[in-house]
């Protein structure tokens, strides 16, 4: 049953190569094709998942490359993380595809967006299933491509086209880290196998940085703090590609390759210390700009920045299975927060949460089940979010650093903040819509409360009453499984007062006075935007103009001005020929008289 | 005395097909016919040249020496002539008198090169040079009412009659030396001596002079760009490519044959001159507009390049020969298409559009260019690579870089040349006819130049035979 | 007695006055008498040294009568190019010749 | 088959001259008789690719007579793993190039002709083993690509013809040098690559050192490296289309081509010394070349700078002086010919259309040509090294061959490639996304077109997912060239 | 006796010679040179080469000279004896001249034709010339017969006008 694991990657290719090839003639019936893949690709999916539980193994496929003498074979890898990750993405992936028949059925250019989606899942089921570093590259490289294509997706606008290079290229920025991380290991004579990534050979300076350079390509991926610029920009693309890629599969890449790769982590502490720091700026820094945006995609955007930043706080604090469960349920509520989003989109054609309100009464499915989305991010008792989150509380105390969890209560007092002020303004209070709004179709509301229930249902995985199932199936090394009830306690309260908070800011727009420069760096995003258009941008445009100028003037000259000599001597030697005869035989004469005195001179020396 | 008249039998019948031909041209025979004879007279003295010869023997008490190196030069000058006169007559002259007279003197002219090359005696060498000197000032000041002929005619003879006068004083002075003007007992006293005293370097340079002057190497090289471009065209084609030889035959006769004076200060200073002849050559040749004194200039680089090869020892003599045979195929079909596609008028923009006007004529006169450049496939490029191997074996590095670069130089002008016919747009569209004789003599030199460069074996082993 | 040095000196001074001659006359005819002057130079050369190397052969003599002959056809041909060209350009000088230069 | 070898490179030849008899207007004909003397060869060097057995890295096929015996000058051919891959890129590119030349209407057989030659010289070149007839093909290659930039080219069309020319020749004079010195200091006097490269390995280094100087400078302009590389963009921008793809497809080729036959065996101890300075340059190729490349608004211009820093893969993994690397170098070299031959047979696609190349004109023609927007994004992912594409696959190999002998150079050369990255999907933002600007309403694709890319598509798509189809043919013959080291 | 008459006879040569150079009209430098050159029988005559003393009287003074005066009337334009004769490059002309003659001088006094006296008896007699012209020197007794009918041709060629 194992053994058609990579069929799983392959049928949404297939699909792709359809709507490529076919696209204008299929039409609407596109959609099924590539809906019915990944439909496909489910059920495979939980074919695995069982077969993985009655003992199925990784098996290997064919040879590819052999470099520095070592083979490269790609294999397909089966344990508890990939298929957790395969059901999340298949899951999720169909939803969304479901969602977007509804979302983007007036589009002209409708086949080819469900051909760049199923591309977009071969490659990151490709890159779920890889059991190599090289193989994870290359299906890594085809999720960063089909993001900047599906980003770009409605390239009439400046603005998406330009979005989408940027995710690109920053993306690729990160993968060229994670490219030197395998060259220093290929260079050492490793194989790439995940299987024996813990003993990897070498001297220990040598790998640790390409454990920090590994990170590095996470780091592009899953939009942390120095590579995270692209992420909000990305929101130009259709809504439920942002719900797809920026929320729930591509941007966990990073912190799968990190939870892959743990056991080689762990060996290098140095490289897990950094992820932990890394992660810790994220989340505060992405919290805080949330807290003052106004556009509700883009609060989600850095919502999941920061989600993610709290994901690498817990693995970099010894926390696998708070990690890998936080995944697991941010994938779901962002999904279904990304989702809801856009169906208010969708009726209010406004993105920005100032211009809405009292959507509750005229949107009753979507706002209720966003506000089911909103109260698991905040971390809420019986919602997903809360269990998983509780998992971090629990890993980031027993990792003892106080710093770590004071960002990570500050994170979520943020976080609860954010979605609570995004909630009343959006859906409470009055209605400042001009139009009236009516509710989105079934085929848009139906994965909206799929994704709701488990939003709300897939927390309790982990809860002491399923005894520990989700701890069990990851197998993880840490002992810390019941309920820390004390633990869980503060967690609620942090939460429950960042909306209080919220509440009092909005409904009873209560002014506080502090930190008001810390308010303007946070509208201002940093200025991390415009830093990197100083630093690397501009300075990279003029060495191009410079270097062309170089180019043109100074070595293609020098070439025209060697063909310019030649022909001036040339005219020179031709002038000497001036008709006249007694010169000719003055030279004549002279020619004679140099031969003598040359000769002489030199055989018999007379001279 | 049977065998000395066999031995030059084929002067003999030169001599007298060219008084018959007088005779014909007096009683008004038209210039095919008259060109026929000259062809007639030239194959029948080609027939009787194995006759006489066997290699060992001297005839006329010394005064010729028929080695295997003369036998091979004079079968060189005959093919030369063959094809002068299949120029002259495919060419189109402005007016039709003196033929008679203008083939006489080509054969006469040949008659003297074959007996100069042969020659073991310093006074018949003079002689024949003289001879041919003054029958050369006639052709080329041959267009009696062109002021540009009379002009190249008269500039010839200044200069040359300097050029003989210097080597007559040098011959003398030599004469002065051994008490003799045979060769072969010069060379025997010579390496039996070997004291070098300076007046043989004094009587060595004056006798250089003279032979230099008529291979056109650098500093008597002057008369050649104003001779050629005044003489008319089949006289400028037969000067570059006859008497040329033979200057270089006669050095190698007189200077590089005896090892005496090879181990002297000689070859480097030859290798010199080779530099300064080639870079002259090519360089005044970089910004012509006229293409007479563009192939005058050029074929004084190709000089430049075959004296290259003299410079450097055994295998560049062989290199050397081997680079004017094909000098010969190459330069006559190259001036030859120049004057077939436009007799009168020679600056270059007369060439425009020629690959359309003369699709053939501009094919065979590219394909000359290119050989003399030295293009791989063709006979030009095997010869200038065996004149750089010799110049590498004998470690002169200096002389083949200079080869090479003057290679580069070269290729500009030629290029220039082929540019001009194949990119520019011609100024009148009507077609440029070629006479029969022409296309004869263009394919005989095409086919020479495509088969020594495809398969030069034959060439080669007789060159190693001669200087064996 | 007359040592060989003096009669080659004098050809040698003979030449050497041809060749002045030679290098420095604008008209064409005198350039001719210069190139006469030279060959006489010769040729007291050549009948010098055959007196002196013992009168076995007269290679010397026989060279100089031949010298002699191709002066004459040399000097014949020079003057009908110097005429020829004179007829058609009405001038002498050496130095208005330069239609074919450069 | 005993003279494959001979037929492949004669038969162009043979197609010139049945051409020349073909009176000039009957164009069409003439267009038949070309295209089927074109698949002719390509159907040869296929029957060549199958009959080629993988497991024997040494010379196959070998033909070898004496030519001109006392100079010892042999005519010597034969084909190995280095050569194959570039043979059959040359056959494709001649036979595609021969099909996107209907857009040639002037003097067309004319222009036939000298095609041929051109094809005859380049595969010469590639299957020559005696230094003189290498050094004799390589030089029939410029008269025919002079004349085709200077007859049929772009408006400054003598200009960049001149310059080609005298690039190229300067350098090979040079090498024909290089090639007399190494016959007079090699031990058995010979010509013959294989024998000289037995004898030259003793030679002192500072000797090796100045020969290889000689032969590199010729290689290096035709590469191009850094300072020797003014004319490709001028060569590129003044060249008809297919005249281009010929150009960059198999012209750069010949350089490194020229490295690894002949540089690498004959001077194994210049090649290790000189081996980081190789390595610099190619890094400096590599960032100069899109930095420049960049900067141009002429996409023929771009995509020619392009090459540059493409080809500074290929001299990363040759100074490697490992097995990857010169595998990397090797499939580089092909991966480049396939790719960005291609990329200019779009670029014609849209100069037959819209007569400028300034990427300014045009905006948005993903929406006006929806098939020729998806072969240009996809060509140029390839070009810009996406992995599962074949331009990864070769980049990959040379940056690990390169990691393990230099590991700076290498760092460099990855961040160099962001460079690329940046360059490519700049070009696509600007040509393809944004709105369409007025008066861009051509026609898409035709299907000649069509027909013409997809073979490039279907082998770049093919070495990205199996690159062993390529690489078995080299890698005996490359275990064999590292072992001389 | 005979030396004393040798020397006259070559001074005199020597001043004719540069008189028929330097003098400024082209007539008197004609009987300069036809001075010289009977100067130059005399030496001949002292070198007991007495054949070739009347040659050179008949050949040259009689024939040669004779074509020059023929020559300078034809060309020469009646008292034009103020246009400059000198070339520009006189000045070269004359320092390369006189540095070879010097190189002359300075091999010629380096040689040992110096002490070279005049052997015991006569020179070549008048029959001996005329076996050598006949047997060794046969060819070129024929050949210089061609020469002077190829310059004979030429000089009609080339000085004939069209009817």
């Amino acid at each position: 049953m194992v053994k058609l694991a990579h069929w799983i990657s392959v049928l949404p290719f297939m699909a792709f190569w359809l709507n490529i090839m076919f696209g204008r003639k299929l039409g609407k019936l596109s959609a099924f094709i590539s809906v019915g893949t990944s439909v496909m690709a489910a059920l495979l999916a939980v074919l695995v998942c069982m077969g993985f539980m009655a003992g199925g193994s990784s098996y290997a496929l064919t040879g590819w490359l052999t470099v520095n003498g070592q083979p490269i074979t790609l294999g397909i890898i089966i344990d508890s993380l990939t298929v957790m990750m395969l059901l999340v993405v298949t899951i999720v992936g169909t939803l969304i595809q479901i969602y977007s028949i509804g979302y983007m059925s007036g589009d002209p250019r409708y086949s080819r967006f469900f051909a760049y989606i199923s591309l977009f899942m071969a490659s990151m089921l490709g890159l779920l299933l890889a059991d190599n570093l090289l193989l994870l590259y290359i299906f890594w490289e085809g999720v960063g491509l089909c993001s900047c294509l599906l980003v770009a997706f409605w390239y009439e606008k400046p603005a998406a086209a330009a979005a989408g290079v940027k995710a690109f290229v920053t993306t690729r920025v990160g993968d060229t880290g994670l490219l030197l991380g395998i060259l220093i290991l290929l260079s050492l004579g490793n194989t790439l196998h995940f299987a024996d990534m813990a003993s990897v050979k070498g001297p220990e300076s040598l790998v640790a940085l390409a454990a920090v350079l590994i990170f590095l390509g996470a780091m592009g991926k899953s939009a942390q703090f120095p590579l995270h610029t692209w992420l909000p920009d990305a929101m130009e693309g259709p809504t439920a590609v942002s719900a797809l890629i920026h929320a729930a599969t591509m941007v966990a890449a990073g912190v799968y390759l990190v939870a892959r790769l743990y056991g080689f982590f762990l060996a290098h502490p140095l490289a897990l210390q950094m992820v932990a720091c890394v992660g810790m700026i994220s989340a505060l820094m992405a919290a805080s700009i949330a807290c003052v945006t106004n556009d509700i995609k883009r609060i989600l955007a850095y919502s999941t920045i920061s989600q993610l930043g709290l994901m690498m706080l817990a693995l970099g604090t010894g926390g696998y299975t708070g990690g890998t469960f936080h995944l697991m349920t941010h994938a779901f509520f962002k999904a279904l927060l990304f989702l809801g989003a856009g169906s208010v989109i969708h009726a209010a054609h406004t993105q920005d949460i100032r211009a809405m309100g009292g959507l509750f009464t005229k949107m009753k499915m979507t706002s209720v089940t966003f506000i089911i989305g909103a109260l698991a991010l905040a971390g809420i008792m019986p919602f997903s979010g809360f269990w998983s989150k509780d998992e971090i509380f629990c890993a980031v105390w027993h990792h003892g650093n106080m710093w770590f969890f004071a960002a990570l209560i500050a994170t979520s007092f943020m976080t609860a903040f954010y979605m609570a002020r995004l909630v009343l303004l959006a859906f409470f209070g009055a209605s400042r819509l001009e139009k009236d709004v009516h509710e989105s179709p079934l085929v848009m509301t139906g994965p909206l409360v799929v994704l709701a229930a488990f939003s709300a249902g897939l927390g309790l995985l982990g809860s002491p009453w399923c005894h520990g199932a989700f701890q069990h199936f990851i197998q993880a090394k840490d002992e810390a499984i019941g309920l820390n009830v004390p633990m869980a306690i503060c967690s609620t309260m942090v939460s429950l007062s960042g909306i209080m908070g919220a509440y009092m800011i909005v409904v009873r727009n209560v002014k506080f006075p502090t930190w008001t420069w810390l308010k303007k760096m946070a509208v201002n995003k940093y200025y991390v935007d415009e830093l990197y258009e100083v630093v690397f941008v501009r300075p990279f445009q003029r060495i191009c103009v410079v270097s062309a100028v170089f180019d043109g003037a100074c070595i293609d000259r020098a070439v025209n001005d060697v063909g310019r000599v030649v022909g001036a001597c040339g005219q020179a030697v031709r002038r000497i020929q001036t008709g006249m005869i007694d010169r000719y035989l003055l030279v004549q004469a002279g020619g004679v008289l140099m031969l003598l005195v040359f000769i002489l001179g030199k055989v018999c020396r007379i001279f | 005395m049977t065998h000395d008249i066999l031995f030059i039998l084929p002067e003999v019948v030169l001599a007298a097909g060219a008084l018959f031909i007088l005779v014909c041209g007096v009683f008004g025979c038209r210039r095919w016919l008259l060109g026929f004879l000259a062809l007639a007279s030239l194959t029948l003295a080609f027939f009787v040249l194995p006759g006489g010869s066997n290699t060992a023997s001297s005839a006329f008490s010394g005064m010729l020496m028929g080695d295997a190196f003369g036998f091979a030069m004079r079968i060189f000058f005959l093919v030369a002539t063959v094809l002068a006169v299949l120029l002259s007559m495919g060419y189109r002259w402005q007016d039709d008198d003196d033929a008679g007279e203008y083939f006489f003197f080509l054969l006469v002219a040949t008659a003297c090169m074959m007996l100069a090359v042969s020659s073991g005696n310093l006074m018949m060498l003079y002689l024949s040079v003289e001879m041919l000197s003054i029958v050369s000032y006639v052709l080329a000041g041959f267009l009696k009412r062109d002021i540009y002929s009379t002009e190249a005619g008269l500039k010839y003879f200044l200069f040359g009659a300097l050029s003989t006068g210097l080597m007559l004083y040098g011959i003398t002075l030599v004469y002065g030396l051994f008490g003799t003007l045979n060769l072969a007992d010069i060379n025997a006293r010579l390496a039996l001596s070997g004291v070098y005293a300076p007046t043989l370097i004094l009587a060595a340079v004056l006798v250089f002079a003279g032979l230099a002057f008529k291979a056109s190497i650098v500093p008597f090289h002057m008369w050649v760009a104003d001779v050629y471009d005044g003489a008319p065209w089949p006289v400028a084609a037969f000067f570059s490519v006859a008497p040329k030889a033979l200057g270089f035959a006669l050095l190698v006769r007189v200077f590089f044959g005896s090892s005496a004076l090879m181990h002297s200060g000689w070859p480097g200073i030859t290798a010199v001159l080779a530099i300064l002849t080639m870079t002259i050559g090519n360089l005044s040749a970089f910004h012509q507009d006229n293409v007479k004194r563009l192939l005058a200039f050029s074929s004084v680089g190709q000089a430049g390049y075959i004296l290259a090869g003299l410079a450097t020892g055994l295998l560049g003599l062989q290199a050397a020969f081997f680079y004017m045979i094909i000098y010969v195929f190459m330069n006559m079909g190259a001036f030859a298409s120049a004057a077939l596609l436009s007799p009168n008028r020679m600056d270059l923009a007369a060439y425009k559009g020629m690959g359309q006007r003369a699709p053939w004529g501009a094919m065979f006169f590219t394909m000359f260019l290119l050989s003399l450049a030295g293009l791989p496939p063709l006979a030009g490029f095997l010869a200038k690579f065996l004149v750089i191997r010799a110049a590498v074996e004998g470690h002169y590095f200096w002389l083949a870089a200079a080869v090479v670069l003057n290679s580069v130089i070269a290729f500009f002008y030629y290029l220039k040349v082929i540019k001009i016919m194949y990119m520019d747009k011609p100024a009148s569209v009507k077609e440029v006819a070629i006479s029969r004789d022409g296309y004869l003599l263009l394919a005989i030199s095409c086919a020479a130049v495509i088969g020594f460069g495809l398969w030069p074996k034959p060439l080669l082993d007789i060159l190693a035979v001669i200087f064996a | 007695m007359i040592p060989l040095g003096h009669y080659v000196l004098l050809s040698a001074f003979l030449f050497c006055v041809g060749l002045f001659g030679v290098l420095t006359q604008r008209n064409a005819i005198r350039f001719l008498i210069s190139i006469e002057i030279m060959l006489n130079g010769a040729n007291i050369n050549l009948v010098a040294f055959n007196r002196y190397f013992g009168a076995s052969d007269a290679t010397g003599q026989v060279f100089a009568l031949f010298v002699i002959g191709v002066a004459a056809a040399a000097s014949v041909v020079g003057l009908v190019l110097v005429i020829a060209v004179y007829r058609l350009r009405k001038s002498v000088f050496i130095d208005d010749f330069n239609l074919l230069k450069w | 088959m005993p003279h494959i070898l001979s037929t492949i490179i004669f038969l162009p030849l043979l197609g010139a001259l049945v051409l020349a008899v073909i009176p000039a207007r009957r164009e069409a004909l003439i267009r038949f008789t070309a295209a089927a003397f074109n698949a002719a060869v390509l159907g040869c060097v296929g029957a060549l690719c199958v009959l080629f057995n993988h497991q024997n890295g040494g010379m196959q096929f070998a033909e070898d007579h004496s030519w001109i015996g006392q100079v010892g000058i042999r005519y010597s051919l034969g084909v190995d793993g280095v050569s194959l891959a570039l043979v059959f890129l040359t056959a494709l590119l001649g036979f595609l190039a021969c099909l996107a030349s209907d857009r040639i209407r002037t003097k067309v057989k004319g222009y036939f002709i000298v095609f041929q030659i051109l094809m005859t010289g380049m595969l010469g070149t590639f299957l020559a083993l005696d230094l003189v007839l290498f050094y004799m093909f390589w030089e029939t290659v410029l008269i025919p690509m002079f004349f085709l930039i200077g007859i049929w080219g772009g408006p400054r069309r003598e200009y960049a013809a001149w310059k080609f020319f005298f690039y190229t020749l300067a350098g090979s004079l040079i090498m024909l040098l290089g090639i007399v010195a190494v016959y007079f200091w090699a031990e058995p006097h010979s010509f013959s690559m294989i024998t000289l490269a037995r004898s030259t390995a003793s030679l002192s280094p500072v000797v090796q050192g100045a020969l290889f100087g000689a032969f590199f400078l010729a290689f290096a302009i035709k590469i191009p490296v850094f300072p020797f590389h003014t004319w490709l963009p001028d060569a590129h921008v003044e060249a008809p289309t297919p005249v281009s793809v010929i150009l960059a497809g198999v012209l750069l080729k010949m350089g490194t081509y020229g490295l690894l036959r002949i540089c690498v065996p004959l001077f194994p101890a210049a090649m290790t010394m000189l081996a980081l300075p190789l390595g610099i340059l190619g890094v400096i190729n590599l960032v100069y070349g899109a930095c420049v490349a960049f900067a141009q608004t002429d996409i023929k211009k771009m995509i020619a700078y392009s090459s540059v820093s493409h080809m500074g893969f290929v001299l990363l993994g040759v100074a490697a002086m490992n097995s990857t690397g010169f595998n990397g170098s090797l499939l580089e070299m092909f991966n480049h010919g396939i790719i960005t031959g291609a990329m200019f047979l779009l670029v014609g696609v849209v100069y037959e259309r819209a007569h400028t190349r300034e990427i300014g004109a045009f905006g948005g023609l993903a929406s006006v040509m929806p098939r020729y927007a998806f072969f240009l994004t996809f060509m140029a992912l390839a070009s810009l090294g996406l992995p599962g594409l074949s331009g990864f696959v070769g980049e990959f190999l040379s940056l690990a061959g390169v990691f393990v002998a230099f590991p700076s150079v290498a760092i460099a050369g990855a961040v160099g490639l962001i460079a690329l990255v940046v360059l490519f999907l700049v070009m696509i933002k600007k040509m393809l996304w944004g709105s369409p600007g007025k008066g861009v309403s051509w026609p898409d694709m035709g299907l000649k077109e069509v027909c013409i890319i997809l073979p490039l598509v279907v082998i770049t798509l093919a070495v990205g997912f199996y690159p062993d189809s390529v690489l078995q043919y080299q890698k005996h013959t490359i275990d064999i060239l590292v072992k001389l080291l | 006796m005979t030396e004393t008459v040798f020397y006259i006879i070559a001074v005199s040569l020597c001043v004719f010679a540069v008189l028929s150079v330097t003098v400024k009209d082209v007539f008197h430098s004609a009987v300069w040179l036809a001075l010289a050159l009977l100067s130059v029988a005399g030496i001949f005559l002292s070198l007991d080469a007495a054949f070739l003393g009347v040659i050179q009287v008949l050949v040259y003074v009689g024939g040669i000279m004779t074509l020059f005066i023929f020559a300078i009337k034809l060309t020469a334009r009646i008292g034009d004896r103020s246009i400059r004769q000198v070339s520009q490059q006189s000045v070269c002309g004359g320092i390369v001249s006189a540095g070879i003659f010097g190189v002359f001088l300075i091999i010629i006094y380096a040689n040992q034709w110096n002490d070279m006296m005049l052997p015991p008896g006569q020179g070549i007699g008048l029959n001996g010339l005329g076996k050598a012209l006949l047997t060794t020197y046969a060819l070129p007794f024929e050949f210089i017969s061609v020469l002077l009918l190829a310059a004979l041709v030429g000089a009609i060629v080339i000085g004939k006008v069209k009817q």
